[in-house]
């Protein structure tokens, strides 16, 4: 790369500060795997249903355009704003929520180097991002006057405080484990073994904790369709229902980054044909990002859900007892002197 | 509440001028195109059986029919979808509901009347508790049957892909609904 | 149906704890007919058994009448519960009403047919066929 | 699991929500439940959405076209509406049923039964969050419908039975094809097990929710499935009214625990039984006509007069015990045609299961209870 000089605009982009945030895995990559993993999600539900799902939209490509195709629906269906609602809040709450759920992208590295923010605690930065989403939810929820949405924004809130610890105590597990809080150096040392392996214990709690996070099956209690029809996004309709939809895609595409970065070794092991350096290894960290989306959304044919409290049960006697196991795990790992 | 002022995002006629000059941009060829295109193949159904051709229905959904392979998606909230179907007989109480739900749903909307009982009657011509949905909304596609085979209901949504297609005119909001509508159904037969 | 009792309105009550004390548990059905010709509505209550299997087959028939123009009658829904939504459909349908069991919505009719009768007999529906 | 001490307290301030008609969780049915928080501290069901006075239509039809309109209300399940209002009729025409049909009638009623308990699972499943067990249990139905198609002509209203027989004999190679698609369900029912039944987050959500204990159910009338998932030893089969049920040895299923699971697999037993009875019914199934002498032929069935009585029949649909009193004035029209439904009476039931539980349960109970609003409305 260093032979060739880019013009300008291209060079520009190519900058990790612009390229992270605009690129990937910021809005252009994730603008497509969204439209790819919904896709994906209903032609694996329909898979495991006996049926085609979405075919004829796009008939040569399985059906891939129907995302598209729903997304120009939205686009121009009617904004509906119902009278009784927060105008300020109902309109701009969605929009903060997607900011927010979108912004600890900028935290993730590619590779060695090729990251946005250089810092050494990038992963508690990427965490601390993470969580501040569900605040605005409830704002959301709130704001749009309907019972249905409130109770859904409630629910959301119940289980954020379920989640988030043992996201955290999960997290705290292996960054003692490799002795830093800089996802460069997490991934780094993962070169030779993947942490998954290192610590499971940590990697269930945290996979488990992720889905309760992104409301994937069988934790999609806070827009469960047949009790409180859509949640907190109940009044929704039109582009800011897409928005919604987005955002909910959105934060369990940040969560599968974290998990690649943090259990399946970030962009380790590389193809021989990638550079170590640049923003190629990206690419590693996207197909694993991939499987993982695609082991999340698999859920959803194959577990019911549980009820909210049955989901905070879960949060506080499983995973927090799971993830505290993890810390004793690797205290162990680090102290007999197994690793490190 | 009463007290607060109203906050309005975009003030006076500025919000008039962004309405038509959106539609009139939604409505030029290769929007328009596009537009109609994303439509037709992201029918999104209320969730709502009004009586007992839901269970038609239901088998449209079922892996033998496969509705989602046009793309239509039953949806929790009828805010975000876009047909109302009317599986069979409509009652007076449950007429009333749906007024409400088809004023919910954002425009572009369709309705779709499913089954005998729906177009006039059919087997409860004579009922004390039954209206024709055709004197309520604005009915585009008619599905004879009693009950419809799903099949006939697959067939209904292709003929009301093919209208969308078509001559599809573009509403930004329901304020200015013609009455006229409801006159210009056509009938579809046969299956 | 072998065994049918013909009873008076204001009896109905003490019949139907007879009925329960013998092991009767339930109540299958709630008929009313209308008679104008008689100036009466006619109750049936088919009441039977679920726990007692000598009683399962048999079906005890208890028939009332109430005064059309002033048809008001004992529930029986404190003894038989399950009879309760059927003597609120016969509230709905034929106007009868069932002290002990009231609500203030109509049951199964909409609220602009809250006082009309269509089981009545002088309720007509348009019928098939040539006039 | 119920929260009893939460649910005490009226004065606390509570939320009522009106979930239905159109809710995806609701049917055509409003259930108006007050919450104390998550509990819900009253549910009153809100019914009559689907009433189209079938009853009162049925005073102005003849005898024989009452048959269409009374398997309407419960189109899922309309060959046992049909046998119960048949078997009213045939008992004031005083006519008895050739043995040939009455094994065709069983052979109809059980392939219903099995398509209306699938019925009731998938929507069960779709209520509880799994849509695989919506979709599969509506695709392994289509095989009993189909199966039914090729009987009687219908996917879903048969019309098979008349008063004093039945419409048609078992066409040529049914008995392969049935045999064929019993095998199929049977082996998709292990697969239900491992994926639904066996699934521990179903077993969270439905054990323990709902309970309707013996003596509950019984005071407050339950029936079909829902009474035998409480330990009552009750159906409407037994009695051996209709159908060859005497002669084939039926028993019912039966579970004691009262709760949400039990009444799903109580549904599962009894599509197990009703492929064993249709198996049975088919090997023993008697030579001989289909049709009594006094109803055989377009005609009779159509200017069919009956003789003036009263006559009440009960039958065992899909989702309980259907009663049928059909008074006749002796003409061909009847004076007075009343049904009770099975969801009618199991109606009664929500408010018994689902106080102090949570809202998210009562998707669960209402799926469970398996009601289906047009047949309780009518």
């Amino acid at each position: 790369m260093s032979a060739l000089v880019a013009p300008w605009p291209i060079s520009l982009i190519l900058e990790p500060e612009v390229f992270i945030p605009l690129v990937y895995p910021g809005l252009v990559v994730l603008t497509l795997t969204l439209l790819g993993i919904i896709w994906l999600e209903r032609k694996l539900t329909a898979k495991v249903q006996r049926r085609y799902g979405p075919l004829y939209v796009a008939r040569k490509l399985g059906g891939a355009a129907q995302p598209m195709a729903d997304g120009i629906k939205f686009v121009f269906s009617e904004q509906i704003i119902p009278r009784n609602t927060d105008k300020l809040v109902f309109i701009f709450g969605p929009l903060l929520l997607f900011t927010f759920s979108i912004l600890p992208v900028i935290g993730i590295p590619l590779s060695p180097g090729y990251t946005a923010i250089a810092s050494d605690i990038s992963l508690l930065i990427v965490v601390a991002l993470v969580v501040i989403a569900p605040i605005v939810l409830l704002m959301v929820a709130w704001g749009s006057n309907n019972k249905f949405s409130l109770i859904g924004g409630l629910r959301d809130g119940y289980l954020m405080i379920s989640y988030e610890v043992p996201i955290i105590l999960s997290i705290l597990a292996m960054a003692a484990l490799y002795n830093s809080l800089d996802l460069i150096e997490i991934a780094e040392a993962q070169a030779g073994t993947w942490g998954i392996f290192l610590n499971p214990l940590a990697a269930l709690a945290f996979f488990a904790a992720m889905l309760i996070a992104t409301g994937r099956f069988p934790f999609e209690i806070a827009e469960a369709e047949t009790e409180i029809v859509a949640g907190w996004t109940t009044e929704y309709s039109s582009a800011l229902y897409m928005s919604n939809m987005g955002t909910s895609y959105t934060r369990m595409y940040v969560m599968a980054h974290l998990f690649t970065l943090v259990f399946l070794g970030g962009w380790n092991p590389l193809p021989g044909f990638l550079p170590a350096s640049g923003l190629l290894p990206g690419l590693m960290i996207l197909v694993k990002s991939l499987a993982v989306m695609g082991l999340m959304v698999l859920l959803r044919s194959i577990y019911p859900r549980f009820r909210v409290d049955q989901g905070v049960r879960i949060g506080w006697h499983k995973l927090f007892t799971l993830s505290m196991a993890a810390i004793a795990l690797s205290v162990l790992l680090v102290a007999s002197g197994v690793w490190g | 509440m009463g007290q607060k002022k109203e906050r309005v995002i975009l003030l006076g006629n500025l919000e008039n001028a962004v309405r038509k000059v959106g539609t009139r941009l939604a409505d030029m060829r290769p929007i328009r195109n596009i537009r109609n295109w994303g439509i037709t193949f992201s029918l999104w159904p209320v969730p709502l059986t009004t009586a007992c051709c839901g269970a038609e229905f239901a088998a449209t959904m079922s892996p033998r029919f496969d509705m989602e392979r046009l793309g239509v998606l039953p949806m929790a909230s009828s805010r975000q979808t876009n047909v109302l179907i009317i599986e069979g007989t409509l009652t007076r109480k449950m007429a009333k509901a749906v007024k409400i739900i088809y004023r919910q749903m954002p425009e572009p909307k369709f309705v779709i009347a499913m089954g005998s009982c729906a177009a006039d009657g059919g087997i409860f011509w004579n009922s004390y508790n039954i209206v024709r949905p055709k004197d309520v909304l604005p009915v585009d596609v008619f599905i004879p049957g009693c009950p419809p085979r799903p099949e006939a209901v697959i067939r209904a949504i292709m003929q009301l892909q093919d209208k969308i297609k078509r001559k599809l005119k573009y509403r930004m909001d329901a304020k200015e609904r013609p009455r006229k509508r409801a006159r210009r159904q056509r009938v579809s037969r046969g299956v | 149906m072998e065994r049918v009792l013909r009873i008076a309105s204001d009896t109905l009550k003490s019949v139907a704890k007879e009925l329960a004390a013998e092991g009767f548990d339930h109540v299958k059905s709630l008929t009313g007919m209308d008679r104008p010709e008689e100036g009466l509505i006619e109750l049936v209550y088919h009441i039977s058994s679920y726990l007692n299997p000598a009683l399962r087959g048999r079906i005890v028939e208890v028939r009332t009448e109430v005064d059309r123009s002033r048809p008001i009658i004992n529930s029986i829904s404190d003894v038989f519960p399950s009879c309760r939504y059927m003597e609120l459909e016969t509230r709905d349908l034929l106007g009868v009403k069932f002290e002990g069991n009231e609500e203030p919505d109509p049951l199964i009719l909409p609220e602009e047919l809250k006082n009309t009768w269509p089981l009545r007999k002088d309720y007509k529906i348009p019928e098939e066929g040539v006039e | 699991m119920r929260v009893k001490e939460l649910g005490k307290d009226r004065r606390a301030e509570t939320i009522t929500l009106f979930i239905g008609p159109q809710h995806p969780g609701s049917g055509h049915l409003r259930l108006v439940v007050e919450l104390d928080g998550d509990v819900v501290v009253g549910i009153r069901p809100d019914i009559g959405w689907v009433h189209r006075g079938v009853e009162k239509i049925a005073e102005t039809k003849k005898f024989v076209q009452v048959i269409p309109l009374i398997e309407r209300p419960s189109i899922i399940d309309s060959a046992n509406m049909n046998v119960g209002y048949v078997r009213a009729v045939e008992k004031l025409l005083g006519v008895e049923v050739p043995d040939r049909a009455r094994y065709i009638r069983t052979i109809l009623c059980e392939l219903n039964r099995i398509a209306s308990h699938l019925y009731g699972i998938g929507i069960f499943g779709n209520m509880i969050g799994t849509s695989t067990i919506f979709m599969w249990s509506f695709g392994d139905r289509e095989i009993i419908v189909e199966l039914m198609q090729e009987l009687t002509g219908a996917r879903l209203t048969y019309s098979f039975f008349l008063p004093g027989g039945v419409k048609g004999d078992l066409p040529d190679g049914f008995e392969e094809k049935l045999e064929k698609g019993l095998r199929y369900i049977e082996n998709r029912i292990p697969e239900y097990n491992a994926l639904f039944i066996e699934n521990p987050v179903t077993e969270d959500r439905l054990k323990g929710v709902g309970v309707i204990d013996r003596e509950k159910a019984v005071q407050i009338g339950l029936t079909g499935p829902n009474l035998r998932a409480s330990g009552v030893e009750y159906d409407a089969r037994m009695v051996g009214e209709y159908g060859a049920y005497k002669d084939l040895g039926f028993k019912p299923v039966t579970r004691p625990e009262g709760d949400s699971f039990a009444r799903l697999m109580v549904r599962f037993d009894e599509i197990d039984g009703s492929i064993g009875l249709i198996r049975k019914a088919i090997r023993e199934m008697p030579q001989g006509p289909i049709m009594h002498e006094r109803t055989k032929g377009m005609a009779r069935q159509v200017l069919m007069k009956v003789p003036e009585g009263e006559a009440f029949s009960r039958v065992e649909c899909g989702r309980g015990e259907l009663t049928f009193f059909v008074v006749s004035k002796g003409g061909d029209k009847p004076h007075r045609v009343r049904m009770v439904t099975p969801s009618f009476r199991n109606l009664i039931g929500f408010e018994t299961a689902l106080v102090g539980h949570r809202l998210a349960d009562v998707p669960t109970v209402y799926g469970s209870l398996d009601y289906f609003p047009p047949e309780a409305d009518r």
